[in-house]
């Protein structure tokens, strides 16, 4: 079966987007092309925190998207569902240093870790601070102890655009660290899968469900969950989903949450809508308070279908900076 | 144990050390081997992880074979095994770069400014190897990781040595043990990267790191053999 | 083949995607169940045009996710891919109007076109001056004469962000009339599917493409196009698109555009941006430079693989209403 | 001609003229008949179209008949033909929606308040009718539309009163003229609606509009019949 995608050779995939996304955002960002990373058009911005991400491409429009005004400084995107390496994680890092130290948003993943502790330490040589913070709100992989630990998946958004307002009002380096890692820790995902997606270099999907399958628990990379399941209706599906996430931090009545309901690339809105629709009257029944909202593809596994609602934790602190300004590809308002 | 598998002792002792032709024999025939099982990796890793394996080793040593041409004559193997470590380090990305990276620096470190290496030097450049990936990773054996390889390959190489066999010898008693070790992850469950999401789901399949690092140390056995 | 979507009942599909919208965005909209329509929460705007849109559902965000400020004051949601009847489109018509006229801005599909063209006689008998423009951006279709007429396709959310607006800065309707003809005028688009999509009461794929072959030309409803050919590298893809694009209006060198690259819904965001890349580097090469960008999914076909090219000619007052503050749930700029 | 498409004299001339009740049962028949050929439809339209035509008609005549339910005792056919088109206009949606409400409405304006309808009656009903979707959606015989369907059946009625025929005997006329202009849209190029875009690509299939035209126009021949 030939692959089917609107690219020219697998090589030039992710070297070709971020082409494109430059010729498209050149308001927003800049980019260097080797080593590969993206920034704000105006980095470094002096005095300001800076806030790098990156990892594996084929997650669009994370982490190039959120670059910008109120979020990301920079963004290293790797090849597909591959870490990039410490090189341009470093570089990124030089180049939107402003003096006031550097935040490394780390997804959970081995080789994230290790590339971007690698780079961390580069930098710390030349005398940039570094801190790192590790994504891990999948609730999906039950037991960290016998894993590499929880995987970093669409909180990350969350986290991200929360982070990046609190960098942008001038908050320090402790600070910045401090509400990155509480995000993290009010934030929970699960996601299902209804179809794999095709990394181009390889050709093939990268795993197998029957017609009538679907993979509870999918990792972004199309990393297995945790049960293979015969396709439900969307409603038992969401339950499934939220069941596990409302449990773990637990949310409770009384709670006030930002609700995001993220497609995997190739579910469409329509689709998203009706997930919204029964994670909002599921929270609605225990008590908790929908406050804030994201609908739409914004952690993405190519053109997977498929999507992962996460529920994070609201207080007066990141509600407002939620709703700080933001100016970048995939998410903008304010401004 | 297959045919490939069986030590060639007569040609494997025909080199007493390995010097700096060696290890860039090595590191071509590595290149040559991961770009032979490029797409047999990827399948590995596709069944148990996120399908790149062969890709970003594949990725990784093409990126050192136009430096190896270039370098200066007269080189080390450390300084050869180094220049190995930064391109895997700046290239191979995921899990595997700085994992290998890892090794091949602290190999660098082990061997120093030597101009070749005993079976002796060999052990101790294998042990630091390994040391640098678990280091890095804190991967234990028994985690379904490319250190189920390599802990096996450095105790036999040990007990080799210790056996007074050449380095020849040394190099085949470590792949073997990797090739065993490499099989010997099939039945696990991976408590370590991306397989470890798996649970039970990964009972059956080979990790795809323990392959890449039986091919790497198969590679530097048969250099010697051949040349 | 099971299809394979995360939907409850297929006839409730459009209720409960319309109800998970209004849970999403409370803060922008107000939805009407029944007769069903998507409004501006404000609405009706005292002595502003007011601007209805709508169409068959499975084209998200299009056209509910562009109601807000600055662009359409309501949305008709008719079922997937059909034509919303003569009442909602009436009731839209009435919670809308501000007292300065209604516009209605059809895609060119003898359903809606109809549909429409009812509604807003009802409206007219009860004192509703109202227009309507008809969007047909499409040049896939070549013969107009022996045709229905070109297809409103990706084109549509161009003039509606223009024409709304013209419409917020107080434009009266013949002004808002003349731009939004103005727009539809200047832009033209065509598209390209991979894959067909599957309409949920239908259980089956509209078309059917061998695994290497695609549709140019294609319809968002999954309307044959100009021509089936074999899977071609992304370039030329976009060179076979781009072409009778740039000749059709003609754009010519010295030419400023808008350059819109639409997802149809399954296609990944990488490959939006390597379409993007190439058909800036053929503008480039011609002379016409991109002043303006847009990209991502606006107006799909449901999970359909695919993209749509737009190039809209700017000028001035164009450039300075797209640029204009808009605040709907899919495009959010300026406030 | 099929079997079903034989006219049957005997039984069509039972009734002279065609009352209330009658028009109930044919909207009745009618919503039957479209449920069961929903899938035909839809995959008729899927072929040249959007693959909704048997929803889009289904969905409309499910949504008349608890109206019909509701209908005063004594109301004339032109009571019930504008139920119905006032029911699809604001159900049917798509093409078919105004097309058809028009024709409805149009019928009904045709009979006015008449109590009954006649041969004569009968054929200004149906011109009526056709004319409505003409004026709406402006196509001619040969476009490929349901008016080559409808036009076929309007002229066959027209000659068939000439020749003095009772309403049964017109109605299967229309009907029986209605099937071969149905037929007879499958060699054609289509110029209007949805099918007009795939040029050359729709010869070979039939027009799903024309179809649904002569099933409508078939029960309201067939209920007289079994009446
Ligand atoms: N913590 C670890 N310690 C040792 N080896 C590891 C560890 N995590 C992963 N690996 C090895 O890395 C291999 C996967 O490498 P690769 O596929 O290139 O990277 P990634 O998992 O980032 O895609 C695994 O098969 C395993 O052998
Ligand atoms: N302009 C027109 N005049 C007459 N009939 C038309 C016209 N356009 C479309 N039709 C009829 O409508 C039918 C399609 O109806 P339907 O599928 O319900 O609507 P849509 O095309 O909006 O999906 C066609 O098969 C054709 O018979
Ligand atoms: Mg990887
Ligand atoms: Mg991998
Ligand atoms: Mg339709
Ligand atoms: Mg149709």
């Amino acid at each position: 079966m030939v692959m089917k995608k609107l690219i020219n050779d697998p090589k030039n995939v992710v070297n070709e987007a971020v082409a494109g996304f430059e010729a498209a955002h050149g308001d927003i960002v800049r980019v260097s092309h080797d080593p590969m990373f993206i920034a704000r058009s105006d980095a470094p911005v002096q005095g300001k925190v800076g806030i790098v991400s990156g990892g594996g491409s084929g997650h669009e429009p994370l982490h190039g998207g959120f670059v910008g005004y109120g979020m990301l400084d920079a963004a290293v995107p790797g090849a597909v569902f591959t870490s990039p390496t410490p090189d341009p994680i470093l570089a990124a890092t030089q180049a939107v240093d402003g003096g006031a130290g550097v935040l490394h948003i780390v997804k959970n993943y081995t080789g994230d870790v290790l590339n971007f502790e690698t780079a961390a330490d580069l930098a710390g040589a030349e005398g940039i601070e570094v801190r790192a913070v590790i994504i891990n709100d999948d609730v999906a992989v039950k037991d960290s102890l016998y894993t590499a630990g929880r995987r970093g998946v669409a909180g990350t958004v969350l986290v991200e655009k929360i982070t990046g307002a609190a960098a942008e009002r001038g908050e320090d380096l402790d600070t910045v660290v401090a509400i990155a890692e509480k995000v993290n820790s009010r934030v929970r995902t699960m996601g299902v899968a209804l179809t794999p997606c095709v990394v181009p270099h390889a050709g093939e999907p990268s795993f197998v469900l029957a017609d009538d399958e679907i993979e509870i628990g999918i990792g972004i990379h199309g990393e297995p969950g945790r049960e293979r399941i015969k396709l439900e209706p969307a409603d038992a599906i969401v339950d499934r989903l939220l069941g596990p996430i409302l449990e773990d931090l637990p949310f409770v009545s009384g709670d006030e949450v930002l609700l995001f309901v993220n497609g995997l690339g190739g579910t469409p809105q329509i689709e998203l809508y009706i997930v919204f629709r029964r994670a909002a009257e599921v929270l609605a029944e225990k008590g908790i308070t929908v406050t804030r909202s994201l609908v739409g593809n914004y952690t993405t596994s190519l053109e997977m279908a498929g999507t992962s609602i996460s529920v994070l934790k609201l207080d007066d602190e990141l509600t407002g900076l939620w709703d700080a300004p933001v100016q970048t590809a995939a998410l903008r308002w304010g401004r | 144990m297959t045919l490939n598998d069986q030590p060639n002792s007569a040609l494997a002792d025909a080199a007493p050390r390995l010097d700096a032709a060696w290890t860039v024999r090595w590191i071509r025939r590595s290149a040559e081997v991961l770009a032979a099982n490029r797409a047999a990796l990827n399948t590995l890793d596709r069944e148990i992880g996120d399908g790149d394996h062969g890709e970003n080793m594949d990725r990784g040593f093409q990126a050192v074979l136009p430096k190896l041409d270039a370098l200066a004559e007269g080189t080390t193997p450390g300084a050869v095994l180094k220049l190995v470590a930064t391109t895997l380090i700046s290239t191979v990305g995921g899990a595997a770069g700085p994992l290998y990276g890892t090794a091949f620096l602290k190999a660098a470190g082990a061997v120093g400014a030597a101009e070749s290496v005993d079976a002796a030097a060999l052990v101790v450049l294998l042990t630091a190897a390994r040391d640098g990936i678990v280091l890095r990773g804190k991967a234990e054996e028994g985690d379904k990781t490319m250190i189920d390889a390599w802990t096996p390959a450095v105790n036999a190489a040990s007990s080799a040595q210790a056996a007074g066999s050449a380095v020849g010898t040394v190099l085949l008693a470590a792949a073997d043990a990797a090739a065993d070790g490499a099989q010997a992850t099939e039945p696990l469950v991976a408590r370590k990267g991306r397989a470890s999401y798996l649970g039970e789901r990964a009972i059956g399949h080979r990790d795809p790191g323990s392959q890449s690092t039986l091919l790497l140390l198969r590679a530097a056995a048969d250099v010697l053999a051949t040349a």
